[in-house]
């Protein structure tokens, strides 16, 4: 890429641009508008190796590859980390409840955006003068250059700000244990106490029909046994019920069976649903 | 450069104020004696002004002091002092050991068996006393427009806590209510001194302005800026000029007060204590009526003249309306609050009627006024403080029970009604003259605020002190010795000044011609011309 | 192609990204939305570092991304203690700051 | 002698303030150190007298600056003494009927506790009246109107555990208020007028001044000798001023506070004399007052509001006379100091009766006391003759007089003031006459206790009270007075009559013309006498040949007005005092509503407006982001504009 020239770029670039920059802006949308926190994330993944993309086509390589191996590496993993944490299924409901913010918002936004490309439009921006020479000794040993000397003061400062702010997450995240961590005798003591369910849990995914978690074991009834699924599963309500399926299922069989032994067809199976 | 005694009288009490607050929280009486002491020592430097002082010094001020303060803007540390102003710094210095004296108990705490290491309100009452004296003082001392208006509202702060800190604590009302009541009474306060202090913040920084457009630095130093306009430098237009002056008189109406923003200091006079109420009215309010003749007169002489007929009917307005209220008042210190406004009335008008006698006589009746009053609602509260109650209906008779309190209650309310032989007789019957001579009608209508004035006094003094005695005063005891060394110096004070007031209205005079002659007036000549030699009949 | 449509392109990301921090409620993709912004003026650094034909530009947009990174520990704590507490990360349910 | 002036003022200044100041050491001795500040006083005058008596006609003023009272600028007020013959006179009925009357105080008030406080006050009173008579200017003069004020004031309140005797005192001060202040603006007036106030100067230069400025001082000089010698329309304190103990009766409301209206009057002939409506006025005050105070005398069964009837009446005399001009200056100064004789000498009667009659003081329950109160009777019956004019009497010389000048003014003013003052003397007669009977002829209707719901009595001094009245003399130090004060009231007018004596005394300070009265001045004695026949004669054919009923009859319509001071105090009540109460009761409301409620209006708006505002403030974070946002947009379209401008 020729980073001399004064105003204009070259064609490949300026393809480049167009494609990635259409590619940019969708994933920014997308990122506003997509439901769930862990589309938004992956948008805006998306969105940053396209910025990348551009750093490096404008000459800042450290800052180009920085912003993948950092941003799009570690921020936003760490990003989908909390999302998970958080839940990553809870999605997020896009009615507005504040009466007016999304005009207002909508409002703000145009204006804004109006006025900020206005600005820039205003600017007169027309020379360019390249960082062919900038870059001359190499752009990462530019870049070192300024930030140990010129900004050596601005860099030590957020290093001190980077470590204040990993202990501060510490601190925040950190849950000080206020009592003794019962030990398993005390909980099985309390368990029987309590009078509770003592024996050992059922296993999940009963006649090896499904042996996914999420599937409850069936009762001799043909019923399922939510004390089989693991609560979390349960409070969040993603429990997948098949004993219907299982007794469809087994219905079908019986009639199958009955056809096959061409068995009385005025005896109908109890389980099969009306 | 000579010693600076103009700050160091204001320092003093303000150094007290520290000492005072500094005092151990159990040992209250030293606190108590600290204050005292301190007063005393300000008194004495208010002695040394006064001597130091020479009437027929030329120029306007003397014992001067000027230092830079923030060159940025102007603002000088300029003190200095005419007739008027040392008499009032000395009236100042006069009645705070008084007030002192005189809430002597008024704020020990409740029940002494409560200690406590942090909780001091005896030294924050004394301290905040003595910082208002500091502030009082220095305002007079003030020829710097900013210092001046620095201090003229720092003083809300004192003020504040002392009435709403430091009530009365009269009357049948459970403590909630009378907090409540305090409260209001000291937000009131507050709210009035600062919406006017905020008017007069407007008008401040628009004198600056002109200044700096048309000096090419900006000042606010009342010398200059008279100098100024008096060669011509600085000229005023005419809306400018009228503007600034409202801006100001606003503030100084207020604090002095003037009808209609009044009504802060009924509330504030009757929820605070007595010796409170004195400091209010006796003291702080002077600032106002004192500022009107220094600031509003000598830089705005042209937006004076302008303004002087309606400020000649808001003040005759105050004096017969604050009467008629008095009247009608059934709490003591109200009474004695509505008759401070009819009072502030003739002061004001005196003031503005422009002449060498209104003015003469206005200055003359802040400090008269300032010793009546103070000696008035002193007696009010030694009286109320026995009793516990501030309305007029649950006394009676007690003049049978304690002479000398019904006397000194009498004197001071004869010198409230100006009495000739009084103090205030001189100074009202001057304001009446001088108002006379140049709004005839104004005079008369203004006259009739002394048959008013008879009316609430007597009602007031028949009412509590007249008739059979009460049942509730039948105990009551009479003067002690403290409270006697209260009132009696001060009831001195009034019969020698209404006898012999030349040496105040000496050294008020020369000033009073100086601001006339920054407003260009001068008296109206009499009809008639009678020579010397008539005289001798 | 001028090399100022970057910059316009920035002005696009950062209010896209400011419109996003009005509407949604979830804290964590308010957080992204605030990256974005973050990024649309890294851009503009860049841009204008060439634009200028010096390294500042780029140095400061370092800067930014340390920040943005210790802003994003911090507030991603924040969001993760006030989830334990609050059990949700919707930034409406911590309106507790008001008269 | 210059020093002498101050000094007559001083001495019972210091009496007073040693007597007010002193403590309870003072009491016993107290009496008798007021009694000798006033003996000194009168002792000073005397030998002022003897001094001014030595001395030619134009040489006896005496004039002393003491020094420079209020000096600010061009207004100048001294304390300046100014002695001529007028004051002189004062001085020495002041001195000498006051001297007179602490002495009979000392047996009147022997049982009083507080009677040190009393002579206090007596010897201020002295003190403000000889400064009021003594002064060299109207401001000075005022300081002394004022002072007596304030010691009628003490003293008609003297006895304050009555609410009837506070709210008297405090009637009399206020109305004497209204009167001071044309005193005040009367003062103001003269200053714009003549940039002074001292009597010489404006006296001088009176006839310079325009004839309207001169009728509005003298009018405003009016009204102050209204209230001071409760003159109609001010007239209405005087009756309730016997509330104060009857000494003090004698002294202030009968012999010399209240007549500083004629003194007033008198000193300012010039004033008065330029301005002829205002003369037309004194004297319409006068005659009108002399007839009031005469009905209101023949309906008052209280002996002592009967003769302050009387007192009115008489300075209405005074007054008329004073307003005819030179003509009747003399004979208002002379009818004054032989009314101060007899007047107090009658009081002093009524304050004797009074005292051996248990301080009863309703008249239809005295009768016949002559056999047991001899020396009173005496003594209150030459006063009495002196006081209907009994031929050869005090009374006689002066008030015949002031009805000759009247009828000299000529006209027919002339004939209605003469015709006044000659109906006045009629009733006069007739009303001193029923007193006279009442109280000692006749049959003695104190035998019957009084009934005790009609407690009309004064309870205070002391121990007296309650059970059947044993009427007796009083002690000698109260007897002794009251003879000497009918001495002169039997031989003053004589005296003063002789040669013109007072005549010629006076002139050169008031000057006198001899009027021309159409009747001729035997005439008017033979009309005076002929009236004063038909009063007594009228008197007895009512009083005393019939027996007096004790209680008092219902009476006719202008009998039962009469009573009530003729509707004065009804008028004043509806008018001034409701008028005033409704005026301050809605003010006070006014204050808490309208301009306390702008202002707690102002703040209760504000308070909602913020309270509106707040609502703004709803806590969610992304409202204020919008408003960041917002800002920010606003900001930058104001760079831009900027940018643009």
């Amino acid at each position: 890429m020729n980073l001399a020239a004064a105003s204009t770029t070259s064609t490949g670039e300026a393809v480049q641009f167009w494609v990635l920059a259409v590619v940019a802006v969708i994933g920014a949308l997308a990122t506003v508008l997509m439901k769930r926190a862990v589309h938004s994330a992956l948008s805006l993944a998306g969105t940053m190796i396209v910025l990348a993309v551009f750093y490096l086509a404008n000459g800042a390589y450290f800052l180009g590859i920085v912003q993948i191996v950092v941003y799009t590496g570690a921020i936003m993993m760490l990003f989908l980390f909390v999302v998970m944490l958080v839940g990553v299924t809870a999605a997020d409901s896009l009615r507005e409840t504040i009466r007016g913010q999304r005009w207002l918002a909508a409002a703000c936004g145009l204006g804004f955006g109006i006025l900020l490309v206005a600005g820039v439009a205003n600017a007169s921006l027309r020379h360019f003068d390249g960082l062919g020479r900038a870059n001359a000794g190499g752009n990462v040993e530019g870049l070192a250059a300024l930030v140990f000397t010129r900004y050596v003061y601005a860099f030590e400062i957020t290093g001190a700000l980077l470590i204040t702010a990993a202990v501060g997450a510490m601190v925040l995240t950190h849950r000080e244990r206020t009592a003794r961590a019962a030990t398993q005798r005390e909980l099985s003591q309390e368990r029987t106490r309590k009078g509770a369910y003592v024996a050992p849990l059922p296993a999940p995914g009963t006649y090896a029909r499904h042996n996914a978690n999420d599937i409850p074991a069936l009762l001799p009834d043909g019923t399922p046994s939510d004390l089989s699924v693991s609560k979390v599963l349960r409070d969040r309500g993603q429990v997948r019920d098949v004993s219907r399926e299982a007794l469809a299922d087994l219905a079908a069989l019986e009639q199958r069976s009955a056809e096959w032994l061409e068995r009385g067809r005025d005896e109908e199976p109890k389980g099969v649903a009306q | 450069m000579s010693f600076p005694l103009l700050t160091v009288t204001a320092a003093v009490p303000a150094a007290g104020a520290l000492a005072t607050a500094a005092v151990p929280a159990a040992r209250r009486a030293a606190a108590k004696w600290t204050a005292l002491v301190f007063s005393l020592a300000t008194l004495v430097l208010a002695g040394v002004q006064l001597a130091r002082f020479d009437p027929d010094a030329a120029g306007p001020f003397q014992l001067t002091e000027s230092h830079a303060w923030i060159s940025d803007f102007g603002v000088r540390y300029e003190l200095g002092v005419d007739g008027i102003g040392v008499v009032l710094v000395a009236l100042t210095a006069l009645l705070v050991p008084f007030v002192v004296l005189a809430g002597w108990h008024d704020a020990d705490p409740l029940e002494p068996a409560t200690p406590s290491r942090r909780w001091r309100p005896t030294q924050g009452f004394f301290a905040l006393i003595l910082m208002v004296e500091a502030m009082v003082v220095i305002s007079f001392e003030a020829t710097d427009v900013f210092v001046f208006y620095v201090f003229f509202e720092a003083m809300l702060i004192p003020m504040y806590f002392l009435i709403g800190g430091f009530g009365d604590r009269a009357g049948e009302r459970t403590e909630d209510e009378a907090a409540a009541q305090r409260s209001y009474a000291a937000v009131k306060f507050l709210l009035y001194n600062l919406a006017g202090g905020l008017v007069m913040l407007a008008a401040v920084v628009g004198l600056y302005a002109v200044t700096a457009d048309q000096l090419g630095h900006g000042t606010f130093s009342l010398t200059e800026i008279v100098q100024a306009r008096g060669s011509g430098r600085l000229h005023f237009a005419t809306v400018t000029e009228r503007a600034l002056f409202l801006g100001f008189f606003f503030a100084f109406a207020v604090k002095a007060p003037l009808w209609p923003v009044h009504t802060w200091l009924p509330n504030a006079m009757g929820e605070a204590t007595a010796p409170v109420a004195v400091l209010i009215t006796a003291v702080v309010d002077k600032v106002g009526t004192f500022a009107m003749l220094r600031f509003c007169l000598q830089l705005f002489p042209g937006a004076s003249t302008w303004a002087t007929p309606v400020i000649v009917v808001l003040a005759l307005i105050s004096i017969l309306y604050g009467a008629l209220l008095a009247v009608g008042q059934r709490d003591i210190k109200r009474l004695i609050a509505y008759a401070s406004i009819s009072h502030f009335g003739f002061i004001i008008l005196g003031i503005f009627a422009m002449t060498t006698q209104g003015q003469g006589g206005a200055t003359l009746y802040m400090v008269n006024h300032g010793i009546s009053t103070a000696a008035l609602m002193l007696v009010a509260g030694f009286l109320i403080s026995r009793r516990g109650s501030r309305l007029i209906a649950d006394y009676g008779g007690v003049q049978k029970v304690a002479p000398v309190l019904a006397g000194t209650f009498l004197v001071a309310g004869l010198a409230t009604l100006s009495l000739p032989g009084l103090a205030p007789f001189v100074s009202e019957f001057l304001v009446l003259v001088g108002t006379f001579s140049r709004y005839p009608v104004a005079g008369a209508v203004a006259t009739v605020g002394i048959v008013l004035a008879a009316l609430y006094v007597l009602v007031l003094y028949q009412r509590t002190m007249t008739g059979p005695v009460e049942e509730s005063v039948r105990a009551m005891p009479d003067l002690r010795v403290r409270e006697l060394a209260v009132v009696a110096p001060l009831i001195a004070l009034l019969l020698f000044l209404g006898v012999y007031p030349k040496p105040v209205t000496r050294i008020l005079d020369p000033a009073v011609e100086h601001t006339m002659s920054q407003v260009h007036r001068t008296d109206p000549q009499p009809d008639v011309r009678v020579s010397n030699a008539e005289g001798a009949k | 192609m001028n090399p100022v449509s970057y910059l316009y392109l920035s002005a696009l990301l950062f209010t896209i990204g400011g419109v996003g921090v009005l509407l949604r409620r979830n804290a964590i993709v308010v957080f992204m939305c605030v990256e974005l912004m973050l990024n649309a003026c890294n851009l503009a650094f860049v841009t204008f570092s060439r634009m200028h034909g010096n390294l500042d530009g780029q140095v400061f947009a370092f800067f930014t991304m340390v920040v943005a990174a210790a802003e994003v520990v911090v507030g991603l704590a924040i969001i993760v203690s006030v989830y334990r507490a609050r059990h949700s990360a919707s930034v409406d349910d911590a309106s507790l700051l008001k008269l | 002698m210059e020093n002498l002036i101050g000094l007559l003022v001083l001495v019972p200044l210091a009496g007073a303030g040693a007597l007010l100041c002193g403590g309870r050491r003072l009491d016993r001795g107290g009496p008798w150190l007021g009694t000798l500040a006033a003996a000194v006083s009168f002792a000073l005058g005397v030998v002022l007298f003897a001094d001014m008596l030595g001395k030619g006609g134009e040489e006896r003023t005496l004039d002393v600056t003491v020094f420079q009272w209020v000096p600010v600028g061009s207004f100048r007020a001294d304390v300046g003494f100014h002695l001529d013959q007028l004051s002189m006179t004062f001085v020495l009925l002041i001195t000498g009927v006051g001297s007179l009357i602490h002495l009979y105080s000392i047996g009147y008030m022997a049982h009083d506790e507080r009677r040190r406080r009393f002579f206090g006050y007596l010897n201020l009173f002295l003190a403000a009246m000889l400064l009021l008579v003594l002064a060299d200017n109207y401001l000075l003069l005022y300081v002394g109107w004022e002072g007596v004020g304030l010691a009628s004031y003490l003293l008609i309140g003297f006895w304050q555990h009555k609410p009837s005797a506070a709210t008297a005192a405090k009637k009399a001060f206020l109305v004497n208020r209204v009167g001071d202040m044309g005193m005040s603006i009367a003062i103001m007036l003269m200053f714009t007028t003549f940039g002074t106030f001292a009597f010489g100067p404006v006296l001088t230069a009176a006839d310079r001044a325009g004839e309207g400025r001169l009728t509005a001082i003298a009018l405003l000089l009016l009204l102050a000798a209204c209230g001071k010698s409760a003159q109609v329309p001010l007239q209405s304190w005087l009756g309730d001023a016997m509330e104060g103990p009857t000494p003090v009766s004698a002294l202030i409301h009968a012999a010399t506070m209240v007549t500083a209206g004629v003194y007033l009057v008198t000193r300012s002939g010039a004033v008065f004399e330029g301005a002829p409506d205002a003369q037309t006025a004194v004297v319409t005050v006068g005659a009108v007052t002399l007839l009031f105070g005469a009905i209101v005398g023949c309906a008052k069964d209280d002996i002592k509001k009967a003769l302050a009837g009387s007192t009115m009446s008489q300075i209405g005399y005074m007054i008329l006379a004073a307003g005819l001009g030179p003509v009747g200056y003399v004979f208002a100064i002379m009818h004054l100091v032989t009314h101060g004789f007899f007047k107090a000498g009658l009081f002093l009667g009524a304050g004797s009766v009074m005292h051996g009659m248990n301080d009863e003081v309703d008249m239809r329950r005295y009768g016949g006391l002559r056999k047991y109160m001899p020396v009173t009777f005496v003594t209150f019956g030459l006063g009495y003759l002196a006081i209907i004019g009994f031929p050869g009497l005090s009374g006689f010389f002066s008030k015949d007089k002031i009805i000759e000048a009247a009828f000299a003014k000529g006209g027919t003013e002339g004939w209605i003031l003469g015709g006044a003052a000659l109906l006045g003397a009629a009733i006069t007669a007739y009303y001193m006459t029923r007193v006279m009977i009442m109280t000692f002829f006749g049959e003695e209707r104190w035998r019957p206790a009084p009934s005790p719901d009609e407690p009309s009595a004064e309870p205070a001094a002391g121990d007296r009270a309650g059970g059947m009245p044993h009427p007796h003399e009083s002690p000698r130090t109260m007897t002794i007075p009251m003879i000497v004060l009918a001495l002169g009231s039997v031989f003053a007018g004589g005296l003063f009559s002789v040669n013109d004596a007072f005549l010629k005394w006076l002139e050169p300070v008031t000057g006198h013309e001899e009027g021309n009265s159409p009747l001729g001045a035997l005439t008017v004695t033979a009309a005076t006498m002929a009236v004063l026949v038909l009063g007594v004669a009228l008197a007895w054919a009512q009083y005393g040949r019939r027996p007096v009923p004790a209680t008092a009859p219902p009476g006719s319509a202008l009998t039962r007005a009469a009573r009530r001071d003729l509707l004065q105090d009804d008028f004043n009540h509806v008018v001034l005092v409701r008028g005033g109460e409704h005026l301050t009761r809605s003010l006070v409301y006014l204050d808490h509503k309208l301009v306390d409620g702008v202002v707690n209006g102002t703040a209760a708006s504000v308070g909602g407006l913020s309270g509106r505002m707040r609502r703004l403030q709803n806590g969610y974070v992304r409202s204020y982001a919008v408003s960041m946002f917002g800002g920010a947009a606003v900001l930058i379209a104001a760079t831009l504009l900027m940018r643009a401008v």
